[in-house]
């Protein structure tokens, strides 16, 4: 009758193996550790049995050699256990460096995924095989939580902050993606799937019917929203340079120094007076409002493309300041 | 029934003394010891607690249970405190490479903005 | 009978593990004195554990609010800074001159109680409800004041300042600390309220005046809140400003 | 031994008015008055149960729509936690034979005792007052920002209910750490008191220093809900895993609330059936104390995918597999316990032995959530689920029908059929095995919980839970019914039905209102079955 149920899903990512190996090792412990208990229980229970109610135990005490080493003996298979899980742990969630980033955000009920490139998906996640993908993602309203189980892979998505995941697909074919973080009435609706391509495959996908690149969305809404006309390439203007910053580090106003990574540039946009760069007014007005997660999103992809010196890549990067009012009116 | 009197002198020394040290906090308060101003706050403040405790609580006089009891409290304090920050205070050292923080750093967001027409292609 | 691990005796036996004095029936039965229990002290030492319990499970009441501080004080400094800035040192200091005041007329209530100065029971108990009193109509004139510049946390909420959405924040935690604080002031008041009438009543002797040593217990307790929180919400980030 | 008809004067017959009832201040009578709430809740729980149950059988989702899914597993979560697992063995059993096991007269505070019941009543209601306003939706942990800013359900309502029924479990855990300090018999000594003494003194700890918290978390939650004061909300640069600390921070321990005591239950049992003192005496109670303790510093291993640092999880996860080590070391005392015993196969005992296996199981399941890198995958999973159902089903509910089968003649004077109990407790084992064993495969294949519509080959596997289910639904049935019988019907059972050893056996079955005729010296310790025990009477 059992025979049709797998017991554990398809191994597709790299990690998957990592994990099972570590479920395999602590079911055979944890199995012999039961078999072990049950065993002596049974035994005893039949070989002591009393059907009279009228006898007495040997009155044992105790021993201690044998509560110091059934205290000690679980307790250094745990160690191994905790060694081992840790070191699994930290693979899961260090991403390797170089890796194909997709950028998600969670709303009930369904995650939006957007592609570098400018596709964007929704509920549907293509990626192609082999190469290490991380998923950058929050949420804009409740707590979700971004799983593949064939990947072996999870992390909640948090209103305010980003989280993310990476894996590398090993199969290709069609996987489960769930929100695995309750958020309401249709959280069991809150699904989807990753489709893993062969790498051409996902090529001829990508150049497919395409929106503009996130960088380029990025780029336009720096336009629009009129960023440019303070952070001047130069450094001139009355906000920093943003020219290569990115990944690097930047001293603030009271002399502590920051990373520049997505969170910062985020809380930048959204929250500018949090965290200002030394030298600086705190001239900038927030943008919560007129920017979407996504649209952070694409700013951050920009910013990520500003390289350090001359003038940037993006061909039309280097325009002259729009009208300064732009800017004024963005409160 | 065996409790301890104190003197009426103990109860106003410990009156003057929390007094002083009242006016010591305040005082500090208006000094700039940058981040020392929380720790001297705080170390005043428990100072003041300690007597109080001590002396108009008669735990100075009181069984070793009474002791522990108090000790307990303050213990577990520390344990939700304490074990709570080992989350927040190292948030921050686990960036995962390439400029994306890991689980962890805090951010501020605002309500969830309308679609910006114009971003859309 | 199955073993031989219990006999049955006198209660008037020899053996005490647990307060159980001997003798304890010796005299006669307290007004005071329960059923339960064998003698005064017995009940007394029962009573005044349970206070320190309870207060234990008080401290961990106000631990989930403070951790809650603590976090976004870490976070937040400069808002905790303008957050402070609104709040009134000069009320604030008055209130912790007038509790820390009520605590030593408690404690002098507690020794009049402990040496039979019945008089001076009813006296000493009135003045820390007239002190407990006074701190409560002030920190209900700090309240008003808060609500005419809507600075209580809400819809309504308005504040100028960089850090606004976050002085929010200090300003719900101060709304939760101080009003909790409040909350065991009235009930303090009203235990207190009973506690003069019992001693006005002559209910108390120096052999049983547990009702009194445990509202004092109380009493102090809600004190030393206080002389966490003033530091905490009023002062301690005042000096950033002054930079 | 003394008669087998019913005695004299005892606690049930002393006065038959509703207010003599009401207005008790006896221990005895109280431990009472909570079987009937636990009861209903249970049995309320249980409706919630079955509903979930049978819309799971089907994987679309056609027996109720997902918001009255939703408020279902919501409100069986609400239900048994608060208003079960926590109260079921410390307030029914530990009111009734604590002051009884420790030679007292009554618990320290026999008003505080009844007032305790009361809050406890009056939180209940609140509860119910919220399932009759259309429940609660937001699962029964109100994570933020779902429960401030989303959920349209009676949040508020519950939110009070659990805040007051907090109070109960205080004003219990204090009572009892006050009665053990001060209220024990001449002689009594630390050492010489039963293991449950010992576990209820734990449970005590916890209750006391975790349940504050709770009740302050719910109340920031509710400043955030009802004025929109912003604590945890991520608009204003709150934190909503700060609420999740909070709330394992007692929630965690919570666990520990619920199965030390019928630990302590096993222990009691399992000396009894085998003749002979509890293995490792010393090391058993110290365990409890010791759990009690650790249990407050693993709170965040349900956090470990919740954004919270890595190095922290870290720390958690290595203090959860410490306190592995104290459960562990209980289950090889009880099971040297059995070592050259004399094993009267019982009804009480048949309970052990099914809790035995299901602690066991549940137990060791948890070491593959405290695990890291496992949990990632298995977090938030049916994984998660079958474990804690292990542990608080099989674990909790086990013992505490054991612990009732083994003082139901003391309490009630009458013996009920060993054999319907035998059955019963096969048939919840077995019921038990089936409703949950597949839902840890249904866990590792990546099935997440609070789903109302799931994915087709998770079927088989949720048919096969129903149909445990509805086992265990007759198995629980069945014992209500001849527990029921048995006070009406029952033979008398005797003073000591079981040839037990410890004070509460020394009085008559019903006791007395004031529980002993004369205050017991105690010279021994608490399991010395030196001599041949007692017939059956």
């Amino acid at each position: 009758m059992l025979s049709g149920i797998p017991l554990f899903p398809e191994q597709a990512s790299t990690l998957a193996p990592e994990v099972d190996n570590l479920y395999f090792f602590i079911t055979a412990v944890t199995a012999f550790f039961a078999l072990l208990v049950v065993v002596f229980v049974t035994v005893f229970a039949i070989k002591y049995r009393d059907r009279t109610g009228t006898k007495v135990g040997e009155p044992i005490h105790g021993s201690i050699p044998l509560e110091i080493g059934w205290s000690l003996i679980p307790f250094l298979i745990t160690m191994v256990i905790f060694a081992w899980a840790t070191v699994v742990f930290f693979q899961i969630v260090r991403a390797p460096d170089q890796t194909l980033e997709v950028y998600s955000t969670g709303k009930r009920w369904m995650w939006r995924f957007q592609h570098i490139d400018g596709k964007s998906e929704i509920n549907e996640l293509h990626v192609p095989l082999g190469r290490p993908v991380k998923v950058v993602f929050t949420s804009e309203d409740v707590l979700h939580s971004l799983y593949v189980p064939a990947f072996r892979v999870k992390a909640d998505a948090i209103p305010g902050r980003y989280s993310s995941i990476w894996f590398t697909p090993t199969k290709t074919g069609e996987f489960h993606l769930f929100c695995a973080e309750y958020c309401g009435t249709n959280h069991s609706g809150m699904i989807g799937k990753v489709v893993v391509m062969e790498p051409n495959e996902y090529q001829a996908w990508l150049s497919g019917d395409t929106g503009l690149p996130m960088a380029a969305r990025g780029e336009q809404l720096f336009q629009q929203l009129g960023c440019v006309s303070c952070h001047l390439p130069d450094g001139a203007g009355r906000g920093p340079s943003l020219l290569g910053k990115f990944g690097g580090q930047e001293t603030l106003g009271d002399g502590t120094v920051v990373a520049v990574d997505d969170v910062y540039v985020r809380e930048s946009i959204l929250a500018p007076q949090q965290k200002l760069v030394a030298g600086y007014q705190p001239l900038m007005p927030t943008f919560q409002g007129q920017v979407n997660e996504e649209g952070v999103m694409s700013l951050i992809e920009y910013i990520k493309t500003l390289p350090s010196t001359g003038q940037p890549a993006a061909a039309a990067q280097a325009r002259t300041a729009p009208a300064p009012a732009a800017q004024g009116g963005s409160r | 029934m065996a409790g301890h009197i104190s003197p009426k002198s103990t109860y106003y020394t410990i009156f003057g003394s929390l007094m002083v040290l009242t006016a010591v906090t305040v005082s500090v308060a208006f000094v700039n010891l940058g981040a020392l101003n929380f720790p001297v706050a705080l170390s005043i403040a428990i100072l003041k607690a300690t007597l109080v405790i001590l002396f108009f609580m008669h735990v100075k006089y009181s069984s070793r249970l009474t002791k522990l009891i108090c000790g307990t409290s303050f213990f577990f304090l520390l344990v939700l405190f304490g074990l709570t920050l080992t989350d927040y205070l190292s948030r921050g050292w686990f960036a995962a490479p390439g400029g994306t923080a890991g689980a962890g750093t805090q951010v501020t967001i605002g309500p969830a903005a309308p679609e910006p027409a114009s971003v859309e292609p | 009978m199955p073993n031989g691990a219990v006999a049955h005796a006198d209660p008037h036996g020899p053996a005490s593990a647990a307060g159980f004095g001997a003798g304890g029936h010796d005299h006669a039965h307290h007004p005071a004195l329960q059923h339960h229990f064998q003698t005064l002290d017995q009940q007394h030492e029962a009573s005044t554990l349970g206070m320190w319990i309870f207060l234990v499970t008080e401290v961990m009441f106000f631990g989930g609010l403070l951790m809650a501080y603590l976090l976004y004080r870490v976070w937040y400094p400069e808002a905790w800074s303008e957050g402070s800035e609104e709040l009134d040192i000069v009320l604030g200091g008055f209130n912790t001159v007038v509790l820390i005041g009520s605590s030593l007329t408690m404690a002098f209530g507690v020794r009049a109680a402990q040496t039979g100065e019945q008089k001076a029971t009813v006296r000493w108990l009135l003045l820390t409800i007239g002190l407990g009193l006074t701190f409560l109509v002030v920190k209900g004139f700090e309240y008003y004041h808060k609500w005419e510049l809507h600075h209580i946390p809400g819809p309504n909420f308005s504040f100028e300042g960089p850090h606004a959405a976050q002085v929010q924040i200090f300003l719900s935690l101060y709304f939760g600390l101080t009003g909790l604080h409040a909350l065991h002031m009235i009930i303090g008041c009203a235990i207190m309220g009973v506690i003069t009438w019992m001693a006005h009543k002559k209910r108390f002797t120096p052999e049983w005046y547990t009702p009194v040593e445990l509202a004092g217990l109380y009493w102090h307790f809600v004190d030393i809140v206080w002389i966490f929180l003033f530091p905490l919400l009023y002062l301690v980030d005042r000096a950033r400003q002054l930079s | 031994m003394t008669t087998t008809v019913l005695p004299r004067v005892n606690y049930l017959n002393v006065r038959h008015t509703l207010a003599s009832w009401l207005f008790t201040k006896d221990h005895k009578r109280i431990g009472l008055m909570y079987l009937v709430v636990v009861t209903a809740a249970f049995a309320l729980g249980g409706v919630f149960a079955a509903g979930v149950r049978i819309e799971l059988t089907t994987p679309e989702g056609d027996f109720v729509s997902a918001d009255t899914y939703n408020r279902l597993f919501t409100m069986h979560g609400v239900a048994m936690v608060f208003f079960v697992l926590i109260p079921a063995v410390p307030a029914i059993l530990g009111n009734f034979v604590l002051p009884l096991m420790i030679g007292a007269k009554d618990v320290a505070f026999p008003k505080i005792n009844l007032l305790s019941w009361y809050v406890f009543v009056i939180g209940f209601v609140f509860t119910l007052a919220a399932m009759a306003f259309g429940g609660v939706d937001t699962g029964w942990t109100f994570y933020t920002p779902y429960s401030t800013q989303f959920s349209n359900s009676s949040v508020m309502l519950t939110g009070i209910g659990i805040f007051i029924t907090g109070f109960s479990s205080i004003l219990t855990g204090l009572n009892f750490m006050v009665t053990i300090h001060r209220m024990r018999a001449p002689g009594m000594t630390w050492f010489r008191m039963p293991l449950f003494v010992w576990a209820l003194y734990a449970t005590s700890i916890v209750q006391i220093l975790g349940t504050p918290v709770i009740a302050i978390t719910v109340g920031m939650l509710a400043l955030e809900r009802a004025l929109g004061f912003g604590i945890f909300d991520p608009r204003l640069g709150g934190d909503p895993v700060l609420f999740q600390h909070l709330f394992w921070f007692y929630s965690h321990p919570a666990v520990y609330i619920m199965i030390l005591p019928p630990m302590g239950v096993i222990s009691e049992v399992i000396a009894c059936f085998s003749r002979k003192p509890v293995f490792g005496y010393s090391f058993v109670a110290f365990s409890s104390l010791a759990i009690a303790i650790f249990g407050f510093l693993v709170w965040a291993h349900h956090l470990f995918v919740a954004g919270i640092s890595p190095y922290s999880a870290m720390v958690f996860s290595f203090l959860s597999f410490a306190v592995a080590v104290p459960s562990a070391v209980k289950t090889f005392n009880w099971t040297a316990t059995l070592y050259k015993g004399a094993i009267w196969w019982q009804a009480p005992m048949i309970w052990v032995f099914g809790f035995l296996g299901l602690f066991l199981v549940g137990g060791l399941t948890g070491l593959f959530l405290a695990s890291l890198g496992l949990d990632v995958h298995l977090h938030d999973t049916y994984f998660v689920v079958a474990h804690f159902h292990y542990i608080m089903v099989g674990g909790a509910i086990m013992g505490y029908f054991s612990g009732l089968h083994y003082w139901w003649p003391k309490m009630t004077g009458k013996m009920y059929s060993n054999s319907a109990a035998t059955f019963a407790a096969v048939l919840v084992f077995v019921g038990f095995n089936l409703t949950f064993f597949p839902q840890f495969i249904l866990g590792y294949l990546g099935m997440p919980r609070r789903y109302h519509v799931y994915a087709e080959e998770f079927q088989v596997l949720n048919v096969m839970s129903t149909a445990g289910a509805s086992l265990l639904g007759v198995g629980y049935t069945l014992i209500a019914s001849y527990l029921i019988h048995s006070v009406f019907r029952g033979r008398a059972a005797g003073d000591n039905p079981w040839g037990a050893t410890g004070l509460e056996w020394e009085t008559q079955s019903p006791p007395i209102p004031e529980n002993f005729d004369e205050t017991p010296i105690v010279t021994g310790g608490a399991y010395e079955y030196t001599k041949r025990g007692a017939k059956v009477a």
